[in-house]
């Protein structure tokens, strides 16, 4: 595969770009592979590539139903951050935002890592202590946080309005090495690696039904033919229901519409990312202008990729309040997501009842910051057939045993 | 020269005319004129640059798929970017800027991404800008940030007014041309609650443009009174200037509407967004015009034909002297017609098309009009305008049979129906080869809640472009809608029509069909965006060859105006390259909103002070009068503390807690919730609802007691007091009460359905004024008529009486540990007593004290505080407060989830007081005790954590309390707290710092 | 933007004055259970992608909670039933057939 | 179409007076209705609606809740009234006059203002006279009704009167109020 770097690209300019090749190759399906990853979202390509990187298994095939990058990964409003309040995930959401550092150059894909700063606006004195909660575990978990004054915010960030009568300001959780990243480019580099290591990505090929054969190998059938494989991994998301019924499990999952928006472009103006979780809604600035703006997510079962408008209507009033200058920008478009929840709203990367089925999931509305350490876990947990220590507290085991890893307890939300 | 020609202009007033400013300049316009008409008028071609290259760009079209004519607008408050200019209309003194440029329009150093613009195709920067790693962020994202981005942002807030308007009709007619005109009047006569929305400030579409006859009068006349007879209609209305947005689930459509701009500009309402449900709705939004891909067709002059035309004949202003079309179809002749009626030249009509011969084009080569056919543009001349082009063959690849020079191109390349909401919720399409458009699926239509197709496009937004096919068209559907709602049809007369023959217009997208890679990296598809034909090249060849794909690569589609006229250019290059159908190729997804919507008009009026609603206590004013210092609690405000002339906020709180220790203090706790409970089976089903027995509550006592969630977690806590036999009264938490309400009704709805239990939610019933400290009793017995002696009102009991001449309840419980009272009053008279206890406690320094002396003394107290101890994590055993856990309940809510091995755990977190051994600064919030050893994760291990910390005023030193692992079992173990690195050392005690032995209350 | 018809008061309610509830017809499981059925009685849902019958309280109402038969794809109604029962009435399951054919 | 209406814009108040009575029980039992009956001499309302007659008014609020509204003074000589006839019934009867506030508005276009903040269908087929809605006003929920074109009333809950005078006063003074209904 040819080398990406700024030299390339000179010498491609030359014969007017012609002689590039494909990102990444659109194999016909085999018979049969080592293993199967349903799933070509960010979390899928990220597995499949730390099997191969990590674990040289490179017999893969991932399997998507759509376009890959097509799920929330291509929807999402891209914040990486990883100040969580709990072990467990502080340790996955760090290992995940550390990998992002140098994926750019591990991919040799500018997956556009822009660690600009995430800031979570304290707004009532609850909250506050939350955050300095989150600030005191991280400082021993080894996670650079800061607890930050009304005025470090507003420098921090020109727009912000502090003093909202309703919900004045208080201080905010900083964490200046959070951010964000293209998402696409994070599926596209993933899959260019991947692809480049001989796996193969099936896209058009959805799962429509899957079986145990009796030496533990799995039949998988798909719009593409019947394909098998020793061990499947179901990276899914929203559809993990779904694909859990094929299977004939269910999960402690619902899946729900998360909507997102963005305004025009203009020029520079909001450097930093910012959360705020008492009025639900959260923002930054794109490289190409657009305010890219999020919020809460629809509470009822949907699986349309669209929610309703109140959620748009709540969240542009929130941040419209806080930025005001904002009200004056315009809607460019708004779209939805299927996330998918599980009952403590942390994720699942775990065995599932079927031997040889492996399951990563319910990141709902925060996972696409954790895509290379979930990746790298669930490779492992794949690989040798046990998790390893970041998947170990992920497992489906602990909804039984009431073991949660609840992370909304300390007024954060997990965007 | 664009000029404006000394006649014509259809909705322009001549009598009035504007002035106005572009970058400085002072120009003169019409009422009437849209902001786009008005440059056009004055000459100003070069109106913006493009995004990534920074390309001079001019007016390109008419209407909401305008790409190039964006502008700020306006200044300070009224600042207002990215405004589109043909849709925004004039106003006297307007201060227009065109955008994305520095230092000027006409020099814009910005181009030097032009130059540079082979080395910066699509997707260019995935491939580099990887090394150093700290590039990325400091140097090259940066740079391409400020390049991006087109208009600044406001800098002032905004300083106009926005609302919203809810209606419901049985159905909403998008769209205010012909189609939809005629089907609004065909269904007014049948009383159906119509609403018909119109996003230009007129009527007709194109009508009047387009043709001179309808219904057997002009076209003009059809129009008048056709809106005559609509307003005779009270079923009917018709609203113009709003713009529908989105159309989402259940038939709810959001619309946007401009008002009229007031003279004075003194902060007035500027838009409306309105909320519209409606059964069914008739989708007239016409059709929009495509251009073609050829080499320079981005420079200043190339326009669409019917932008040229609408221009020429709403706005009277001319696109140049020489106009020369190049189209694939016949509606362009109408724009060369137009042209040489008025007397203006068009030196040449290139048509793709092998043959030629509608109506159109037989009319315009009678009146003298040279037309080609089987030709194409190979180059347009200029470089800020249009001075000219190359003629070529369209089947070859571009070279030059004949220059020809003219001020500006009249391009078609077909038209697309308008198909925006008809997608919104799903609506598929299909492509018609016939008619190369994307026409609505009508074998996939959206649907409403019942599953039955709930939009009905006609007219041009169905694909119908020739007039005299629309009537027929039109009551079909009006037709099927009539029977749909069951409403009688009066005879419908369909007005007749001219019968113009047009030939089919031919899929031509590359101008020539041949065009060389060169050339390919010099014809825009996405003008706004600069997607070149060779970015779509590029894409496919590197793989992204889903739509989807290359739009995500190339940025095809994803400017201003959502790629209104490019997508389907895009498409078609894609289906070429890949040899695949168009069907197969299919569109990108339809998103909400149609046009731009400002955020300010979503927002609407929840802003400020109405952001949400805050909800105040009968004693608020007294509050406020009194220096509260506020804290919002869930939507209430309460005092966090009251301030004295120059005192600190800490000051205060000390002062406020003391008070309440040494003689007396009182608390409003109105905002706590009320919860009525009543019936036959209230006892048994606070049971359930309770962790402790309720059922042995004696009527006249109170009982403090917990409430858990089906995993066993603490979710709420509070005072019962049984009234009567049959009737309880649970006092809840401020934030918890609806809550807790609807939680209850929950499992009496829905599980318990059968037990007689009523409820009711009646905290702002009652004015609740807690009286605490050790002369609360002389306090109120001064204002006489009840006993209030221990013997008669006991610790935890309660009983109504008369204070002051009011009727009260008093609860004798406490929550600071001092002798307390709690008086519940009507909200009416609420105020009034507590005024007089204020008086009456002055003898005694009364005090009214905040939500934070209230915490500090009830953490002295050691007693939990759901949301500081508890945070949906914890269970009442962790807390200690396994004596509030009935033991011989079968059942209770959280009973079983507390059996689970997690929670089971003896090593769980458990609270505890933590005493700082200097002893000078209390214990930060939250801060976590780290243990010597490491954890899975290899970090030190935490083994406990601060959930409440203050300085107790009264102790004189800080307390804290904390949840510790096993912490109970490890009395007098020194922990250490790590705060901010620093190590903080605090001894494990007893969490009952003041009067642990209960003396007091 | 649901709309959904409150079976209690008769009123095409808005989404904006109900709240929702998740899947209906849940079995409680009390002390007795077993760990398999308590986690399937707090957590494991069907999550279906097609018909799913749910909750949904007419909060800005009449307060009650009714039962919803829903389609999660379509966003299509098939009925509204009160809470107090335990399962769904034939008049729904038979307006879901029928659609459904 | 779009003219600011001549009539001038409706204005709300705070009507003190009123007491209000909330009243639980099974109301489909006839003993229950016939009680009340005897005692108010206005009939149960029928679901979504409000009876009323000489100053007293019953709504209805739920299958199992009414408000019964009437002159301040009256509310403890009913409360006793009632639980007298309806005695050994299930019932929750209690005083709740402070609990909500109670407005009146008067003048013209008073539905297009309500629409300004609230989803409830207010079309006059829909929103007729003796409907009694239950429904929401910007953020908070309320109920309104009206005796005449010109003469509504909404209650909400007490401690947020202030909030919905602000908001109404927002939706009558900026701008013009579209005339639809
Ligand atoms: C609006 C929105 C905003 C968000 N904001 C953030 C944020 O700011 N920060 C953050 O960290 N996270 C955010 N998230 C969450 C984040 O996007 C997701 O958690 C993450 O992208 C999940 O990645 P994934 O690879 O698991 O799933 P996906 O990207 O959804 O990939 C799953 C893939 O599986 C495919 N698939 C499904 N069923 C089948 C089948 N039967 N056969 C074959 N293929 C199938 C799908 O087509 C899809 O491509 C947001 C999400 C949304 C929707
Ligand atoms: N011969 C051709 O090639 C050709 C092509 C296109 C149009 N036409 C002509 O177009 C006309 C068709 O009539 P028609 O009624 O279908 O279209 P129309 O263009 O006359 O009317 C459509 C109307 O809908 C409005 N509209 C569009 N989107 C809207 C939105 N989101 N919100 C509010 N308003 C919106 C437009 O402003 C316009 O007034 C005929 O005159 C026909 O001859 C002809
Ligand atoms: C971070 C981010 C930025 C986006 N910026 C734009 C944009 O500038 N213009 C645009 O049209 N869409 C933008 N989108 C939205 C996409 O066009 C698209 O709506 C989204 O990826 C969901 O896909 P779908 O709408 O095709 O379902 C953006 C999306 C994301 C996640
Ligand atoms: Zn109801």
């Amino acid at each position: 595969m040819k080398k990406y770097s700024l030299l390339s690209l000179v010498r491609q300019s030359l014969n007017y770009h012609t002689g590039w090749e494909r990102a990444w190759k659109s194999p016909e399906p085999k018979e049969n592979y080592d293993v199967v990853i349903v799933g070509a979202g960010g979390h899928g390509l990220a597995t499949a590539y730390y099997l191969g990187k990590n674990h040289g298994i490179k017999n893969v095939a991932i399997l998507e139903k759509g376009w890959l990058g097509g799920g929330n990964t291509g929807r999402n409003t891209t914040i990486i951050r990883s100040n969580y309040l709990q072990d467990a995930s502080a340790a996955i959401y760090e290992k995940s935002r550390s990998l992002y550092e140098i994926l750019s150059q591990d991919l040799n894909y500018n997956i556009m890592f822009s660690p600009r700063g995430v800031m979570m606006l304290a707004q009532t004195h609850h909250e506050a202590r939350g955050y300095q909660r989150i600030n005191s575990a991280n400082i021993i978990q080894g996670i650079k946080t800061e607890y930050i004054t009304p005025e470090r915010v507003k420098e921090l960030c020109k727009i912000i309005n502090i003093d909202c009568p309703r919900y004045p300001i208080l201080g905010a959780l900083w964490q200046p090495r959070g951010g964000t990243a293209r998402h696409d480019a994070v599926a596209w580099g993933y899959a260019r690696a991947c692809s480049e290591m001989g796996m193969h990505i099936i896209q058009k090929c959805e799962v429509t039904g899957i079986s145990q054969q009796n030496n533990g190998s799995l039949d998988i059938q798909t719009s593409r033919g019947s394909i098998r494989c020793n061990k499947l991994g179901m990276v899914v998301a929203g559809h993990s229901g779904v694909l859990a019924a094929q299977a004939g499990f269910r999960l402690p999952i619902e899946s729900v519409a998360l909507q997102a928006l963005v305004s025009e472009p203009v020029k520079p103006c909001l450097d930093v990312v910012v959360m705020a979780n008492t009025v639900h809604g959260y923002i930054s600035q794109s490289d190409k202008g657009e305010m890219v703006i999020g919020g809460g997510a629809d509470q009822y079962n949907n699986y349309s990729q669209r929610g309703s408008f109140i959620h748009i209507e709540n969240t542009v009033r929130a941040l419209v309040e806080m930025f005001p200058i904002i009200s004056r920008l315009k809607m460019l478009r708004q779209w939805g997501g299927i996330v998918d929840m599980t009952g403590d709203r942390s994720p699942i990367i775990s065995k599932t009842p079927v031997q040889n089925i492996f399951i990563n999931c319910g990141w709902g509305t925060g996972g696409f910051k954790s895509i290379p350490g979930s990746g790298w876990a669930m490779a492992e947990l794949m690989a040798k057939g046990e998790p390893g220590v970041l998947a170990e507290p992920f497992s489906l085991e602990r909804f039984k045993e009431g073991r949660f890893i609840d992370e909304s307890v300390a007024a954060g939300v997990a965007h | 020269m664009t000029v404006r020609l000394p006649t014509g202009g259809t909705v322009i007033d001549r009598s009035k005319p504007i002035t106005f400013s572009f970058n400085g300049k002072k120009l003169r316009g019409y009422k009437g004129d849209t902001v786009a008409s008005a440059l056009l008028a004055n000459n100003q071609q070069l109106v913006g640059r493009s995004f990534k290259y920074h390309r001079p760009r001019g007016i390109f079209a008419s209407g909401p798929e305008e790409p190039n004519g964006l502008f700020t607008l306006g200044k300070g408050g009224k600042l207002e970017p990215n405004q589109v200019g043909s849709t925004t209309e004039l106003t006297d003194g307007l201060e227009i800027q065109s955008q994305n440029h520095w230092p000027s329009l006409e020099t814009d150093f910005g181009s030097v991404a032009n130059v540079a613009s082979r080395l910066l195709p699509a997707g260019f920067y995935y491939k580099t800008f990887m090394a150093p790693k700290q590039a990325w962020k400091h140097l090259f994202e940066p740079a391409i940030r400020q390049s991006a981005g087109l208009g600044k942002p406001p800098m002032d807030n905004d300083s106009d007014h926005y609302e919203h308007f809810y209606t419901h009709v049985d159905l909403l007619v998008v769209g205010g041309g012909i189609a939809g005109l005629l089907a609004a009047r065909m269904l007014a006569p049948t009383g159906l609650k119509i609403l018909l929305l119109e996003q230009t400030p007129y009527f007709g579409g194109r009508l009047i443009q387009d043709h001179d006859e309808f219904g057997g009068s002009s076209s003009g006349e059809w129009l008048t009174t056709t809106l005559e007879e609509l307003s005779t209609h009270k079923n009917v209305t018709l609203r113009n200037r709003t713009s529908v947005a989105g159309v989402y689930d259940h038939g709810f459509v959001i619309a946007d509407e401009k008002l009229p701009d007031p003279s004075d500009n003194s902060g007035y309402l500027k838009r409306r967004l309105w909320k519209i449900r409606t059964k069914r709705i008739v989708l007239a939004t016409g059709a929009i015009e495509r251009p073609l891909c050829f080499v320079g067709n981005d420079i200043p002059g190339v326009r669409l034909a019917s932008g040229i035309r609408d221009f020429l004949q709403n706005y009277g202003v001319s696109p140049g002297d020489r106009t020369a079309v190049l189209t694939n179809n016949d509606d362009a002749y109408k724009t060369a017609i137009a042209l040489t009626e008025i007397g203006l030249s068009v030196p040449l009509i290139m048509d793709t098309r092998m043959e030629i011969r509608g109506t159109l084009p037989t009319k315009a080569r009678k009146m003298g009009i040279r037309v080609e056919p089987a030709r194409g543009i190979g180059e347009v001349l200029g470089k800020k305008t249009v001075t000219g082009l190359e003629m070529c063959s369209q089947v070859g690849e571009g070279t030059s049979l004949e220059i020809i020079g003219c001020e500006a191109i009249a391009v078609s390349g077909g038209w697309s129906p308008t198909v925006h909401l008809w997608s919104h919720c799903n609506g598929k399409l299909k492509w018609d080869d016939s008619r190369t458009m994307f026409v609505p699926d009508w074998q996939k239509p959206p649907v409403d809640s019942q599953g039955k197709q709930n939009i009905f496009p006609i007219g041009s937004a169905d694909g119908y472009l020739q007039l005299h096919d629309i009537p027929v068209q039109v009551e079909t559907t009006v037709k099927f809608l009539a029977q749909e709602f069951e409403k009688p049809l009066t005879n419908l007369e369909l007005p007749e029509a001219e019968r113009i023959t047009e030939e089919k217009c031919h899929g031509t997208w590359l101008v020539p069909f041949g065009m060389k890679p060169a050339n390919r990296a010099k014809t825009w598809v996405d003008f706004q965006n600069d997607v070149k034909v060779s970015d779509i090249d590029l894409a496919l060849l590197e793989g992204f060859e889903s739509i989807e794909h290359s739009k995500r690569y190339t940025t095809l589609g994803m400017a201003t105006d959502q790629g209104k006229t490019s997508n389907v250019n895009g498409i078609a290059l894609v289906s070429h390259n890949l040899g695949v159908p168009m069907n197969k190729v299919g569109t990108t997804t339809f998103r909400p909103p149609y046009s731009p919507i400002p955020l300010g008009t979503i927002a609407g009026t929840a802003k400020q002070e109405l952001f949400k609603p805050t909800r105040k206590t009968p004693i608020d004013a007294w509050h406020e009068a009194n220096n509260a210092h506020w804290e919002p609690v869930s939507d209430w405000r309460r005092p966090y503390c009251y301030l004295l002339e120059g005192e600190t906020v800490e000051n205060a709180v000390n002062r406020e807690a003391l008070r309440v220790r040494t003689t007396v203090g009182m608390l409003d706790a109105t905002t706590l919730g009320k919860i009525l409970v009543k019936g036959r089976d209230a006892a048994k089903f606070l049971d359930m609802m309770y962790t402790n027995n309720m059922g042995t509550l004696k009527p006249g006592r109170c009982r403090y007691g917990l409430m858990c969630d089906e995993n066993g977690f603490l979710m709420d806590d509070g005072v019962v007091a049984r009234l009567d036999e049959t009737t309880f009264l649970c006092h809840t938490t401020t934030g918890g009460a609806d809550h807790i309400h609807g939680w209850m009704e929950d499992w009496l709805q829905c599980e318990w359905w059968d037990w007689r239990v009523f409820t009711a939610n009646i905290t702002d019933q009652y004015v609740q004024i807690g009286i605490a400290g050790p002369q609360a009793r002389e306090v109120l017995e001064k204002l006489g008529e009840m006993g209030l002696s221990e013997e008669e009102l006991p610790f935890m009991s309660w009983k109504k009486g008369r204070l002051a001449g009011f009727e009260v309840q008093v609860y004798r419980i406490s929550f600071s540990g001092e002798l307390s009272y709690e008086i519940s009053i009507k909200a009416s008279e609420g105020l009034e007593l507590w005024k007089r206890i204020y008086e009456a406690g002055k003898e005694f320094s009364i005090e009214p004290y905040g939500t934070e002396a209230l915490h500090v003394l009830r953490a002295e107290k050691g007693f939990i505080m759901i949301g500081d101890e508890t945070d949906g994590t914890v269970i009442p055993q962790d807390l200690g407060l396994d004596w509030a856990i009935s033991k011989k309940k079968d059942d209770f809510l959280g009973k079983r989830g507390q059996y689970r091995s997690f929670l089971t755990d003896p090593d769980r977190w458990r609270l505890v007081g933590l005493d700082v051994l200097d002893r000078e600064e209390p214990l930060p919030h939250g801060v976590y005790a780290q243990s010597e050893d490491q954890c899975d994760f290899g970090h030190p291990r935490m083994e406990g954590r601060v959930t409440s910390t203050y300085y107790s005023p009264m102790l004189k030193r800080p307390i804290a309390m904390g949840l510790v692992e096993r912490g109970p079992e490890r009395m007098g173990e020194v922990l250490k707290f790590n705060s901010g690195g620093k190590m903080i050392k605090a001894k494990i005690v007893n969490h009952m710092f003041y009067d642990p032995d209960k003396e007091v209350q | 933007m649901l709309k959904l018809l409150c079976p209690y008061c008769g009123v095409e309610a808005d989404e904006t004055e109900l709240v929702s509830g998740g899947e209906a017809h849940l079995k409680r499981e009390g002390p007795e259970s077993s760990d398999e059925e308590f986690e399937e009685y707090l957590f494991l849902r069907d999550n279906p992608k097609g018909i799913i019958f749910e909750r949904w309280r007419h909060a800005m109402g009449c307060g009650k909670w009714f039962h919803v038969a829903r389609c999660t794809e379509t966003m299509e109604v098939f009925g509204t039933y009160p809470a107090q029962t335990y399962k769904p009435p034939t008049k729904v399951l038979q307006e879901i057939k029928a659609r459904r054919h | 179409m779009a003219e600011s209406p001549a009539m001038g814009t409706p204005s709300l108040k705070l009507s003190d007076n009123t007491g209000m009575v909330l009243f639980r029980g099974e109301l489909k039992s006839k003993t229950l209705q016939e009680g009340l009956f005897e005692v108010t001499k206005v009939k149960v309302p029928a679901k979504g609606r409000i009876n009323s007659l000489d100053g007293l008014s019953i709504a209805w609020m739920s299958p199992d809740e009414l408000l019964i509204f009437l002159p301040l003074g009256d509310v403890g000589k009913l409360i006793d009234a009632l639980d007298d006839k309806l005695e050994g019934e299930e019932t929750l009867i209690w005083d709740v006059s402070d609990l909500r506030s109670v407005f009146q508005i008067e003048g013209h276009f008073i539905r297009e203002v309500l629409a300004k903040n609230s989803p409830a269908d207010l079309n006059r087929d829909k929103m007729r006279r003796g409907t009694f809605r239950r429904t929401r006003f910007g953020q908070v929920a309320v109920a309104f009704w009206f005796k005449e074109e010109t003469c509504w009333f909404l209650i909400c809950r007490r401690s947020e009167a202030g909030y919905i005078q602000r908001l109404f006063e927002v939706s009558t003074q900026e701008g013009e109020i579209p005339s639809f209904y």
